[in-house]
């Protein structure tokens, strides 16, 4: 175990102490014993940039369950450690502002801390394993930890219906994924990605390849709320606010674009990982700008903007993993750019949209709504959290001086780069990119304009607004002051850690020594990039200002092509439909049952020996027939047969008893005397019962059914008995092997007795004859049980 | 159920008698012969039965009063324990053994652990019919 | 000569049949108590020998296999035997706090260790007419422990469980009546020597068909109809037991046959259980989809579970074994804690349907929790112990080929988390309905419980501690050879 | 001879499984009888019919009847007994509870 090792484990321990501080110290918010948490995390990843950076990185294996490949390896190089930043990193800063976002009087604080510490880890976990399946548990415990995060309000409806829907649509992805890497370790023997990643060739040319592929991206395009599952996204902002800044968009979110970035090495080059990639990202770019316009829920609105902008980080990386194309030098080097844009957008994107989620909760617990048809004009009474907001708006339309805008930049250089060296279809690409980002443009407007610009409404408001404590302004303050300071300085980062994370995701591209050299620039001259920025401010600000009169576009949008809709539908449909077809079948009658078993076995079985021709009947060696023998089972079908068509129960008792004398006599003409004594006892015995019993049971009605069922009947009866005389006559014909019985001719010496069947019932085979009497016993127990103990009426009742 | 005929009672008596005796010779002839503690155990069950029906449950639960259930569990102590008493030996489980002992009267006669597992069986189905029998008649 | 492993049957039989002589109520609980500690002891052991000495072997009455009848342990009897009895001692406590003083009194202790009996002599037994008579000890004391309370829906549904049991038991009779006609003997081990010597032709694979039905009723492999209407009848410390054992002894006796005996005509054998277990998935998860009722849910979920155990088997490779046996473990202890906290729910709530709970996490927070780790577990959601069965299972299944199969295995889990969390959404959380005092009492809930939601949390996290065992049980299933030596030539 | 048993078996089984399937429950329990007969006389017909003694030793014959079918059957006899028994009394409890016989009515409902 090694240090980083604990330090994954680190918040999942911690989250023992969490109840029993919140009990010991009710008067200190438990969140500042929390906080220490991801500080001391963000310090120790920290303190790995300057060795992750200039060596290679390096593999620590905990033994979990060695003996099955499953051990808790830790891989830590600049692809985990940046989202390791992020992740402790945004968590302390969400940390701080739960604190005075959620009331200690109020709120069951403890619940929460543990949620988010077991969130921490396991998102932790995800980025830094390197066994797929210890990857997978983690990822399961983000989507499990997310669950009861949205639902942490778990009286409104809305929450559980929230976390009910990514929980089926994160774990959904989740177990698809767990296919793919079970293909991937068939194909390649272990359960190590590194080890993976070694054997590319193999994979590549492997019949599997596509269907792993497949079964990835699905994982990571639910998670990471790539169309069509964003959906669950929305509905998970039921949460309270700082889950939504921290796992709806900074981290658990991006756990899908990690997983498609880890992967890029192995499947990275095959145009089918771009094509699928780069398009899912480009539509979910576009739809999610394009729903978010029409949002009215400040948080609704945050939400479908962090769908989009996942699906443009997602296309920059389906468009950059075409560098590992074999072959031109120069395009990789190109197309590496949209790499680059994909991982700087993601540092960027967590500045810019944690401080606009943080405002939009501080702008909720202010105002009481986040309807922005009941906001406006808060500009003077919040100043702070206007400028805030005007940062973070204006880097997420990708405006200078905000990091948003080189980031913005570089997507666009990406895509075209990606239409210059790529061709065909992605030459639609730029035009794609474009007219999302004018849309994103708009709703970034909309987020700061109708909000603090605008008249204000007071009596539309539950509260009179005011700036909130300074402490729950912090979080933000930095954030934003991040989203400045990365506009001026953007390769501080570039050095530290987004050379060591293309490293990662395109180790090929160098030979080996080399590393990547990026130096952002915020200006590069009147080029096409440019103009096509320019162009967004322009047509966006038009649309913004049209924005009435077109908007009635949403109104037109064709009904069944709501996903949303179809998932309820689909849910809804499906226990309908379950309903129905366990109506159909589980009908509690028994005979139903009892047709289902008989022609269960008259079609396995018939089909079986039909198949394998099994009946074939020797007659040879048959004892010889006596008329009296046929007498005896003459008398005994009339008797049977007798019970069906009887209508009075004691004749039918009687006729049943027959049989049961008459299989005795039989007994005797066949050598069994034994037999035929027990027989004769216990059809006595039996009979005496019946008659017992007869005096309170009803008359026989005759048999009134409709014909269909009597024949069906008749027919199952006919070829139960069929098909066991056939069989049993084959086996007759079938003996291959001697029966063991003549160790038993020596009973006398062995057991000292002379007759066989009783000695093998009570020494040979005793233990039978043991459970065979306590068979007896709880039969006799059991009708007592079943006379004397009647429910009282209170049970009976229920 | 109650047959108020003196006849049938004298009957009856002498009936018993001899089932019992048939249900006795029954239970050891079992192990060299047809019979057993099984079908002994049922012809003797058929014998009490007799007695029940000739004198009414009241006065028979005076006559033998005991309770059925427990000599069904009795005797299925019997054959599970004869079974146990193997452990002591070292030898597997319901490992029987047999010897031939000369008693004044009887001469050689053979002595089997199995037959106590057999005297088990008799009393357990004894125990659990009759069991049943009475049940269901006391509820009629 | 090894009369230890006659001890998991003997001791539960002994106390049985003890506790019929004695009246007191709170004597009888200790002992039988008592009784199923030491058999959860002896059965470790038992295990701690199996791993150190091999495959134990009893001929019973000192009567050489083939003619007497011969106990086996070897480690996947044995990994069963110890889980029945930890499975059985939590639900005995369970039912000290619930099943009444009504039917305590009448016998109830007797009949539930009867019935660990008899299950423990099907696991531990190694001949075919044995497995029988065993099944019928544990049937018969299940009929009466189901049927013991009397109520009404407790009567209709004992004769419907009883008559297809009756028949399928009396066709099992029927089947061995078949192989003996065609081998002349009754020793499994025997019988596997005998089949690999003749060659399993037609007749005997059909005859291997008709022992498939019959298990495969008693599994609920397909052959599923009678259970939701059964299991859903008695008090949960029986449905629980029920749930946890009974289906799992069929499931058992296919391992046992098909891997010992008939295992020459895999193509069409396995195959036609491959098919059959995808049924029973499906088939499964829409039951436990399709109701608004905590029982049902649960009780569905029961076959599920079978269709993936058998999966696994039918794939027939180390990997699907070893997810499989983990799987079959687990599921063991999953449905026992499942019945068990639904039953509490039902008990709180005084009512199974689930639109009317609401709320239970209030006044019930641990509970609430216990159940949340359940339905995960359930699911196969990681770390917990299904888990491991779920991903080898898969593996298994997609090294062999079997994409479908598989896929639907791993699709229907997402569906059985579905129905139990929609428990867990609408009876736990919500809106908080019912008052303490409206809340019918529960007692003895909480440490049975936690223990068995610790054991699957142990044999998730834990799996590399079992591993051992389950390695060696599961190289037993691939070998008969071991099995077949430890019996015959001991 | 043994062909003889099997069919008779074999319309004993047709027999019992008729009358299982009707609605009747105590038809249903005579019919489980009668399978039952069925069942063991095919059972026993598995064994070397006829060829050998009765398996008393003593008899000093040249060769005996197979023994363990019958050794098997008695258990099964004395198994089927006590399930016939337990089976009759359930119904027997069945109808003066629910005062009625009628298999079709104790079908239960989906929301119990």
């Amino acid at each position: 175990m090694s240090w980083i090792h604990f330090f994954i484990l680190v918040p999942i321990l911690f989250s023992v102490f969490i109840p029993i501080l919140y009990k010991i110290f009710p008067r200190i918010h438990t969140g500042w014993f929390v906080l220490s948490i991801p500080i001391v995390l963000f310090i120790y990843f920290l303190q790995q940039v300057p060795s992750v950076m200039n060596q290679e990185p390096v593999l620590h294996t905990l033994s979990w369950i060695s003996s099955l490949g499953i051990d808790f390896s830790v891989y830590l190089d600049g692809l985990g450690l940046l989202f390791s930043l992020i992740i402790t990193g945004i968590g302390s800063l969400v940390i701080l502002y739960s604190i005075y976002y959620m009331s200690k009087e109020r709120e069951a604080l403890h619940n929460f801390y543990v949620y988010l510490m077991l969130f921490m880890s396991s998102m932790l976990g995800v980025v830094l394993s390197d066994n797929v399946i210890v990857l997978y548990v983690f990822w399961e415990i983000t989507s499990i930890s997310s669950f009861l995060l949205i639902a942490y309000w778990y009286q409104r409806k809305g929450s559980r219906y929230g976390a009910q829907k990514s929980m089926l649509i994160t774990i959904f992805g989740g177990l698809s994924m767990l296919a793919g890497f079970l293909l991937l370790s068939i194909v390649t023997d272990t359960f190590s990605i590194q080890a993976m990643i070694g054997m590319r060739e193999e994979i590549f040319h492997h019949s599997l390849f596509l269907p792993a592929m497949l079964l990835i991206l699905l994982g990571a395009f639910t998670k990471s709320a790539q169309f069509p599952f964003h959906i669950w996204l929305p509905d998970a902002m039921e949460a309270p606010t700082p889950i939504s800044a921290y796992l709806h968009s900074a981290t658990m979110v991006k756990a899908g674009i990690y997983l498609v970035a880890r992967f890029t090495p192995i499947f990275g080059g095959a145009t089918e990982w771009m094509w699928a990639v780069s398009i899912c990202g480009l539509v979910t770019l576009f739809w999610g700008s394009f729903l978010a316009v029409k949002q009215t829920d400040l948080k609704a609105l945050l939400a479908y903007s962090t769908v989009s902008q996942l699906g443009m980080i997602m296309s920059l990386l389906g468009v950059g993993s075409m560098a590992l194309y074999p072959g031109t030098e120069e395009a990789s080097i190109l197309l590496s750019t949209a790499i680059l844009a994909a991982l700087f957008h993601l540092i960027n994107h967590a500045t810019f949209k944690g401080s606009l989620f943080m405002i939009v909760g501080i702008i909720d617990l202010e105002t009481g709504t986040r309807d922005i048809r009941r906001l406006g004009g808060l500009m003077s009474i919040m100043p702070i959290s206007f400028t805030i907001t005007v940062i973070g708006g204006l880097s997420m339309a990708g405006l200078p001086p905000f990091n948003g805008f080189l980031s913005k930049e570089m997507f666009f250089t990406g895509m075209l780069n990606a239409a210059e060296s790529i061709g065909s279809w992605t030459t639609l690409f730029p035009y794609v990119a474009w007219l999302a980002s004018v849309f994103t443009f708009v709703y970034s407007l909309i987020i700061i304009l109708k909000t603090f610009a605008g008249s204000y409404q007071p009596e539309k408001l539950d509260k009179k607004p005011a700036e909130p404590p300074v402490g729950m302004l912090i979080p933000p303050i930095i954030l934003a002051s991040f989203v400045v300071v990365f506009f001026f300085f953007p390769n501080t980062l570039s050095y530290t850690v987004l050379e060591p994370a293309m490293q990662s995701i395109l180790p090929f591209l160098l030979n080996t020594g080399e590393q990547f050299h990026v130096h952002i620039t915020a200006f590069h001259g009147w080029n096409m990039e440019l103009l096509m920025t320019i162009g967004v401010v322009l047509f966006g600000t038009i649309l913004f200002f049209t924005l009435k009169k077109w908007s009635a576009i949403y109104d037109h949008l064709p009904e069944k092509l709501n996903i949303n809709d179809l998932y309820n539908a689909g849910l809804s449909g499906m226990e309908k439909f379950s309903s129905k077809i366990i109506d159909l079948h589980m009908t509690g009658y028994v005979r139903d049952y009892l047709v289902y078993l008989f022609t269960f076995v008259i079609v396995l079985i018939g089909s079986s020996a039909l198949h394998f021709q099994v009946f074939s009947f020797h007659f040879q060696g048959n004892g010889p027939i006596e008329i009296y023998e046929i007498v005896l089972v003459v008398v005994m079908v009339l008797a049977a047969l007798y019970v069906i068509l009887s209508t009075s129960r004691v004749m039918a008792v009687i006729a049943v008893g027959a049989v049961g004398y008459m299989l005795s006599l039989f007994f005797v003409i066949l050598r069994a005397p034994d037999l035929a004594l027990t027989q004769l006892v216990v059809e006595t015995i039996t009979t005496t019962l019946f008659a017992l019993c007869l005096i309170y049971l009803p008359k026989l009605k005759k048999e009134i059914s409709r014909v269909r069922v009597k024949v069906t009947n008749l027919l199952i009866a006919i070829g139960v008995g069929l098909i066991f005389t056939l069989i049993g006559l084959s086996v007759q014909g079938h003996r291959l092997l001697p029966p063991i019985s003549h160790y038993f001719e020596d009973a006398y010496e062995l057991a000292g007795a002379k007759n066989m069947v009783n000695a093998i019932l009570v020494d040979f085979r005793g233990y039978d004859t043991m459970f065979e009497v306590i068979v007896l016993l709880i039969a006799g127990l059991g009708v007592f049980t079943l006379i004397k103990l009647r429910p009282t009426s209170r049970e009976e009742k229920e | 159920m109650k047959f108020s005929n003196v006849m049938l009672e004298t009957a009856t008596k002498i009936i018993i008698f001899i089932v019992l005796t048939f249900s006795t010779y029954l239970f050891f002839a079992g192990h060299h012969n047809p019979g057993g503690g099984f079908i002994g155990g049922l012809v003797m069950t058929a014998a009490i039965v007799l007695f029940y029906m000739t004198f009414d449950v009241v006065t028979a639960r005076e006559v033998i009063p005991v309770n059925f259930r427990k000599i069904g569990a009795f005797g299925a102590l019997i054959a599970v324990t004869t079974g146990v008493g193997s452990f002591l030996f070292d030898v597997p489980f319901l490992t029987q053994s047999f010897t031939y002992v000369d008693l004044p009267l009887f001469g050689e006669t053979e002595l089997a652990t199995s037959l106590l597992f057999d005297v088990g069986v008799f009393l357990a189905v004894i125990g659990s019919v009759m069991t049943i029998i009475l049940s269901i008649s006391e509820d009629v | 000569m090894n009369n230890i492993i006659t001890l998991p049957i003997l001791i539960p039989l002994l106390t049985g049949i003890f506790l019929i002589f004695f009246r007191s109520i709170p004597l009888q609980k200790w002992i039988s108590a008592i009784a199923l500690i030491v058999t959860t002891g002896v059965s470790a052991y038992i295990i701690h020998l199996i791993s150190t000495h091999g495959i134990l072997t009893l001929q019973l009455g000192g009567w050489e296999a083939p003619y007497g009848i011969t106990l086996v342990a070897d480690m996947f009897a044995a990994l069963l035997v110890l889980t029945t009895a930890m499975v059985s001692l939590c639900c005995l406590y369970y039912a000290f706090g619930t099943v009444g003083k009504n039917r305590e009194r009448f016998y109830f202790f007797s009949f539930f260790l009867f019935l660990v009996a008899g299950v423990n002599g099907s696991f531990f037994t190694g001949d075919i007419f044995n497995l029988f008579v065993c099944f019928e000890l544990m049937l018969i004391s299940s009929y009466v422990l189901l049927s013991l309370g009397g109520e009404r829906i407790q009567l209709r549904e004992t004769i419907k469980y009883l008559l297809i049991n009756i028949i399928s038991s009396m066709i099992f009779v029927l089947a061995i009546a078949y192989l003996y006609g065609i081998t002349g003997t009754l020793n499994m081990a025997d019988l596997s020597v005998k089949v690999a010597e003749i060659g399993q032709d037609g007749l005997l694979t059909t005859v291997s068909l008709l022992f498939l039905v019959v298990f495969g009723l008693k599994a609920a492999l397909f052959l599923y109809f009678w259970l939701p209407g059964s299991y859903s009848a008695p008090p949960p410390a029986v449905a629980a037991l029920f749930g946890a054992l009974l289906t799992k002894v069929g499931i058992y006796a296919i391992f046992r046959t098909f891997t010992l005996i008939f295992y020459h005509q895999p193509e069409v054998t396995h195959t036609l259980m491959m098919w059959m277990a995808a049924l029973t998935m499906i088939l499964g998860t829409i039951g436990a989809v399709a109701h608004w009722d905590v029982k049902k849910i649960i009780v569905y979920n029961v076959i599920v579970a079978v269709g993936l155990i058998i999966f696994g088997l039918s794939v027939f490779s180390s990997v699907s074994l070893i997810g499989s046996l983990y799987y079959f473990v687990h599921d063991m202890i999953i449905k026992a804690l499942l019945f068990l906290l639904a039953g509490a729910v039902i008990i709180i709530a005084r009512t199974h349907k689930l639109h009317e709970i609401s709320g239970l996490i209030r006044h019930h927070p641990y509970l609430g929790w216990l159940f949340f780790i359940a339905a995960l577990s359930l699911a196969g959601i990681p770390p917990f112990g299904g888990f491991i069965g779920k991903v080898f299972i898969t593996q298994g299944g997609l090294e062999n080929g079997d994409y479908i199969v598989a896929g639907i295995g791993l699709f229907t889990s997402l569906l059985v988390l579905y129905s139990v969390m929609k428990i867990f959404l609408n009876g736990f959380w919500g809106e908080t309905i019912l008052s303490k005092k409206e809340e019918g009492k529960v007692k003895n809930v909480l440490l049975p419980c936690s223990i068995l939601a610790a054991l699957t949390i142990l044999l998730g996290l834990g799996a590399e501690w079992t591993y051992v065992y389950f390695e060696q049980a599961v190289e037993g299933l691939m070998n008969p050879n071991f099995y077949i030596q430890a019996v015959l030539h001991d | 001879m043994e062909t003889l048993m099997t069919i008779t078996a074999g319309i004993l089984l047709s027999i019992g499984t008729y009358l299982i399937l009707t609605k009747s429950l105590l038809r249903i329990v005579l019919g489980t009888s009668i399978f039952t007969h069925g069942v063991h006389i095919m059972l026993l017909s598995m064994a070397g019919l006829k060829t050998g003694a009765v398996p008393l030793l003593g008899e000093d014959a040249a060769a005996y009847t197979d023994p363990i079918p019958q050794a098997l059957m008695l258990t099964s006899i004395v198994i089927s007994f006590a399930l016939t028994a337990f089976f009759l009394v359930l119904s027997y409890r069945t109808y003066k509870t629910f005062g009625t016989d009628d298999m079709d009515q104790l079908r239960g409902s989906k929301y119990e």
